[in-house]
């Protein structure tokens, strides 16, 4: 057991830093350190950024441009592009619709999308859940019909995130209502302008536009974009589901806010001294940080483990990534409430309008959005309770 | 030793959440909310009708009478309805500084007008750095010939741009931090260097910025020469009914989210039925019983004449409402998955408005260091 | 509402505080404060003292000693006796079998039972759980035979409080195996000196014997002891347990508590002062003490509320009494833990025949004891779990 | 960046193992405590057969080599098996400071004689006042002659009683609390003036009351005139050994509730089938994991040399050991009920024994001052 890393991945590490402090535009970054939301172009210029670079898809096959880094190289990627603010790829494109096409995708499909979604010339979208079904996914009603060489899809899809910046939606649709739950749902590529698609913005209580609902009424989806085989998409979406843990603990974007936290308190005020220098504020900080460090570590026990074990297998470990990653990140932001206190209580986001200067510091401005807005991350993407389930059911036997 | 209400209390209690049930449901709230003060008028007068913005004050002047508990009935429906209007920072806080510094002469010239509805108030109090120290004033009162003249900034101002008088704190002698030597003053909202921006609060409210260049005032626009007791006096009993207001909004996210469980189906069923969803519930149940025993507490005493009494249950009653508030409110919003983290459901609205309950006038771990610095609660129970 | 006493109920409080100070012996009191057990002979003079006062089994009818008290007054009491560390009133006499003889019994059992039980000539035990039932109490398997005139007993009682200090024991037996489960049990009074009757301790982990094991091997019980209708045991069951909540939530216990622990950390030094001193001690038991105040409220409500309804419906708040006051009784003792620090690892129980002199501070003795003793009270009575259930279902109609 | 066992650490782990499984099940456990002195001394020959004595020892010496990884490994297993015998007092903790504070010479006589299980040590530090400030020593040592003079009280002293030496701090110069002028003696047990009372500690190990009462050295009794900075070393890596230990501790807690959970039945079904009751054990394995990760991390950093890093790294594993501790400790009683606090069953001796891990050398809380007094974990991360 050494617990340092070699000197080829100290290297690695201050060539991430170097890369994504040097060459992700510095007023990009600053949007992700206050939590504002990026706009279309950011993520689209910060994608092609990475791309050039290699790097917009390490984790995709090599032939499509992926690098076959070893998982400590992965993380280190990841904690390097966190902690610097950089922007996460594309999480539709790079690790959602890719590694599902590149695996499961015909020849056409590979060449007509893989290198367009590495780009960013497609931004994807997701079209899983819906709103009778929730943590239920595969209850899902969205209807395709087969009718020669096209596929009409009717139906409804929610929580779409940033669908408002999508080129193209994947979708999982029913083509065998007769079927069981899980059986009779296709994958579904789907071009965003075809006539008979709507959608409609979900303002979420922070004020913001990440989600939305998508209606399909009667639209037209050429047979050719189905992806595998009809009636087999549930187990292209488990594919994907399990890619999607990638860097899911948010270890170095929190390191990130725990750093942003320290030099906010730093230009606080309480009790005529530093907000920083209280013992009391101190002590919750580092309480927070000694989570936040096991979980660092229970990252790269994880990380280390991936070689070793075979595909698919789990390290009990694994799963308590996301449970303890989004405990942190929603405490931290309760820290950052508190670092801006009354400040908190304008509200000021670009969203209703609001174009005047900033009450009180620039920083406080976005500390109750996101705050409000992280309430999301035990929520969204399996919610909290889920995950309790499955950890108790596939991990413990219960 | 009672917790009945009295007939008057019953016959109150009846006519507000009658009001909030009638007039104030989450859709309604939305069109308050969208008219051009972001609060509504016409709700306004109701208030005036139903007597409500005369509750605190004498009767002699056109006043209700009420007390502490009248305060907490109405500040719990409002919490439930998340009323908009400039209620608070015109009634109760407006109302306490009258009551706290203001002489007879000024009663008698204002109360008339506020239950009349024809006068807002606010008190602008916080600048930049003082956080919850209520000491921490930098903004100078300067005496020139027969007149008072007045410059510094104030933030977060709540309804400060909507109200026609505004209470402003200034420092007559000491230092920013001294707890002597700050003055009380009512400035008219059209005084010359007194500006406003307005602008929207994150739980849907308003409050404004206040700038004040050379404003004069003349000698009686001074109420109170020391005015630190009176002004902690006020914000003790604002507090409390911010209290009974927190305990309103968590009760109905509460009941929003026991609803939501009953009919919300997953996996073939009520998601009600899951055992874990169950202890859940129990455990917002517990905090909100716990914040609404607190926040009786507060209203008893908050017309504690004794200041450290009072700060020792005041402080209290905020630790447990700030932490039964975030409680609930997490809880309510994950409970209820994706519905919950939008801005069309109301249990949001809520969430957001207890939220904001804690940052104002010093957060739970706030008062709990003041509590703590006090000797805590119980002194000598042996 | 008045939140402020009437003159008369101040005038209760003071001589409830006189009697329990004045009246009940300081010695025994001083045991309760550092909760170290009581002997037989604590319990039994106090609760003698109690008698001759008139004060030991308020709740009962007044033919039988009962005083017809106001809500008001019962809390005032109770607050009284735990605040002066007063020894409860033998709570399987006063609380739960005399309740039950006097509701149920017929005249024989009310003469010959309950003076004796007031006065604690007889001491009683309760046989309620087994081994295979647990928190599903109906799920009882003591079998009791009708031969004659006699019940013959057959079976094994567990968690039996104060088993070894009890003259008879008021048990749960199963009269009709064929019934369903909660039907065919009945409500039996056992002495304890009849033959095949067995009672073996034991140790809970914090050395202490409270609780015990009885076995029933081929016990001849008088049918006479039979109380009420013969497989009708379960309704008087439900009957004691809704009584027992008297008092559960421990407000005045809890404060005797936080006294102490004031008193303790006064004596303690912590980095060179008074531990007492220390801003974050202070905090940690401000925030018990603020949740204490709040279960304070709540008991009164609950209290001033029990006149306005009929009987057997319940005030919503009254559900959380005996959560809340679990957690703030271990919570306490936590800190007692903290302030003892190093001293509280030796071990100085009298129960393993250590009678050398203390190690540290007297009061450090028994810190670790009545921590790990504590965790019995989210489990005895039934645990926190079921309380949950019951106000999920009761309650909130979950 | 390796979290592979070497092939010596594989078999080491293996061997030690194979011992606590065959040798320290829970009721071989309770006949080892009956034992006269509270442990067994055949148990102690096996540890010496296996090596496990000169564990972190020079190998030129008759040591095994091994570091803070062969600890961890070691210390994990004592964890499981709830090891009574005086390892810790012996080879950690006396281990640590005969290698901090110990001279070529001192060690060469001493560490053969420990590797060999013949020489039981003992750390005499703590006093009645100091709580966790290693600073704080009272116990005085005067020079006469050629020799020191020890007199003093040291309290709690982990198997003090049947140690054959033991360190003893004693003040050279400087105030009670000064950080400078405490020296670290070597005294033998049999040494007059040294008196002893051995007695239980609440998780079954033993400890001692130890007075010094004109006790003599001599001068090469006197191992270093400065010592708070070996002490504090050697107690950070004693402090990483507990965290392994606290953590083998939980593991076993957690196994033993689950399969507690799948064999009990309750209302006709196992009670793991309960929803609250699979979410908890989920949550006792986050608190478990968690705890590993940062042993691993102590693991590594009780070697730096660095004393500001290494008391950082130490107090974050010891706020999380001691967090996880209570809270897997605690739920593991809570979800066994009844059966989990009983003395006879083996799930409450884990459970006193993490608390106690929790008490010694600082308990989570004093840590987490420690840390944010330091700035805490990160510093710049951006």
């Amino acid at each position: 057991m050494d617990l340092t890393f070699t000197e080829e991945e100290r290297a690695f590490r201050a060539e991430a830093r170097r890369f994504f402090r040097s060459e992700i535009p510095a007023s990009i970054r600053a949007k992700v350190a206050e939590g504002e939301g990026l706009t279309r172009d950011d993520m689209i210029t910060s994608q092609r950024i990475m791309n050039q670079h290699g790097w917009a898809v390490p984790n995709w096959p090599v032939a499509w441009g992926g690098k076959e880094w070893s998982p400590v190289q992965v993380y280190l990627y990841q904690d390097e592009m966190q902690q610097a603010n950089a922007p996460t790829p594309i999480a539709f494109n790079v690790s959602m619709v890719g590694p599902v096409i590149a695996q499961f995708g015909n020849d056409e499909q590979k060449q007509r999308f893989l290198p367009a979604t590495a780009n960013a010339d497609i931004f994807w979208c997701q079209g899983f859940s819906e709103p009778g079904a929730g943590s239920d996914l595969a209850g899902l009603r969205t209807r395709a019909e087969r009718k020669g060489d096209k596929y009409v899809v009717n139906g409804q899809k929610i929580w779409t995130t940033l669908a408002q910046y999508a080129d193209w939606i994947f979708c999982l649709v029913r083509t065998d209502p007769a079927a069981k739950k899980q059986e009779g749902i296709s994958f579904l590529l789907i071009d965003m302008k075809t006539p008979g698609i709507t959608v409609r913005p979900i303002i979420t209580i922070d004020g913001g536009r990440e989600v939305n609902e998508v209606f399909f009424d009667n639209v037209e989806v050429p047979a050719e974009n189905l992806v595998g085989q009809e009636n087999k998409g549930w187990d292209y979406a488990k594919f994907l589901l399990g890619n999607e843990r990638t860097g899911i603990a948010r270890v170095g974007a929190s390191k990130a806010k725990v750093a942003r936290i320290k030099e906010l308190a730093a230009l606080e005020q309480s009790g005529g001294r530093p907000l920083i220098e209280d013992p009391k504020f101190q002590e919750k900080l580092a309480a927070v940080e000694v989570e936040l460090k096991a979980l660092e570590m229970t990252q790269l026990r994880v990380v280390a483990d991936e070689r070793k074990l075979e595909k698919g297998r789990q390290n009990p470990a694994s799963s308590i990534l996301k449970l303890s990653g989004s405990v942190i990140q929603q405490r931290l932001t309760e820290l950052l409430m508190e670092v801006v206190g009354p400040f908190a209580m304008p509200y000021q986001r670009e969203f209703d309008g609001n174009n005047e200067p900033v009450v009180g510091p620039e920083y406080a401005t976005e500390a109750a959005p996101m705050y409000f807005n992280y309430r999301k991350v035990s929520i969204y993407g399996g919610s909290n309770e889920i995950q309790h389930n499955i950890i108790a059911k596939a991990i413990l036997g219960l | 030793m009672d917790f009945d209400l009295t007939d008057d209390q019953r016959l109150l209690k009846e006519s507000v959440d009658r009001l909030i049930a009638d007039q104030y449901q989450f859709e309604q709230r939305k069109k308050y909310m969208a008219e051009p003060g972001g609060w509504s008028p016409s709700l306004w007068s109701q208030f005036t009708e139903l007597g409500l913005l005369g509750l605190p004050f004498e009767e002699t002047l056109g006043g209700f009478g009420g007390g502490a508990v009248e305060t907490m009935i109405v500040m719990e429906a409002f919490g439930r309805g998340l009323v908009l209007e400039p209620y608070f920072s015109t009634v109760i806080l407006g109302g306490g500084l009258l009551r706290r510094a203001g002489n007879a002469a000024l009663r008698g010239a204002l109360v008339p007008q506020v239950a009349a509805g024809k006068l807002k108030l606010a008190f602008a109090h916080v600048e930049r750095h003082s956080r919850y120290d209520l000491n921490d004033v930098a903004t100078t009162a300067k005496k020139q010939g027969g007149a008072w003249v007045l410059d510094g900034a104030k933030s977060v101002v709540l309804h400060g741009d909507s109200a026609d008088k505004l209470f402003v704190t200034a420092r007559i002698g000491g230092g920013t931090r001294d707890r002597a030597g700050i003055g009380l003053f009512l400035v008219d909202g059209a005084t010359p260097g007194l500006s406003r921006r307005g602008y929207p609060t994150v739980d849907g409210l308003r409050a404004a910025e206040v700038t004040l260049a050379g404003v004069r005032v003349g000698a009686d626009g001074l109420l109170d020469d020391d005015a630190l007791p009176a002004v902690e006096h006020a914000i003790d009993e604002a507090t409390a009914a911010l209290c009974a207001e927190a305990v309103g909004a968590m009760q109905a996210m509460h009941e929003t989210t026991l609803e939501y469980l009953k009919t919300r189906q997953q996996f073939g069923r009520p998601i009600g039925q899951f055992q874990v969803l169950q202890h859940r519930s129990v455990d917002m149940l517990v905090a909100l019983e716990q914040a609404r025993s607190m926040a009786m507490f507060a209203a008893v005493m908050a017309q504690e004449t004794d200041a450290r009494e009072r700060r020792r249950a005041i402080s209290a009653a905020k630790v447990q409402i700030g932490r039964s508030g975030r409680h609930v409110g997490q809880e309510a919003v994950q409970l209820h998955g994706g519905i919950g983290m939008t801005a069309e459901y109301k249990v949001g609205a809520y969430f957001k408005r207890v939220t904001m309950i804690d940052q104002l006038y010093g957060d739970a771990d706030k008062h709990l260091s003041l509590l703590a610095g006090l000797g805590g609660l119980f002194r000598d129970a042996a």
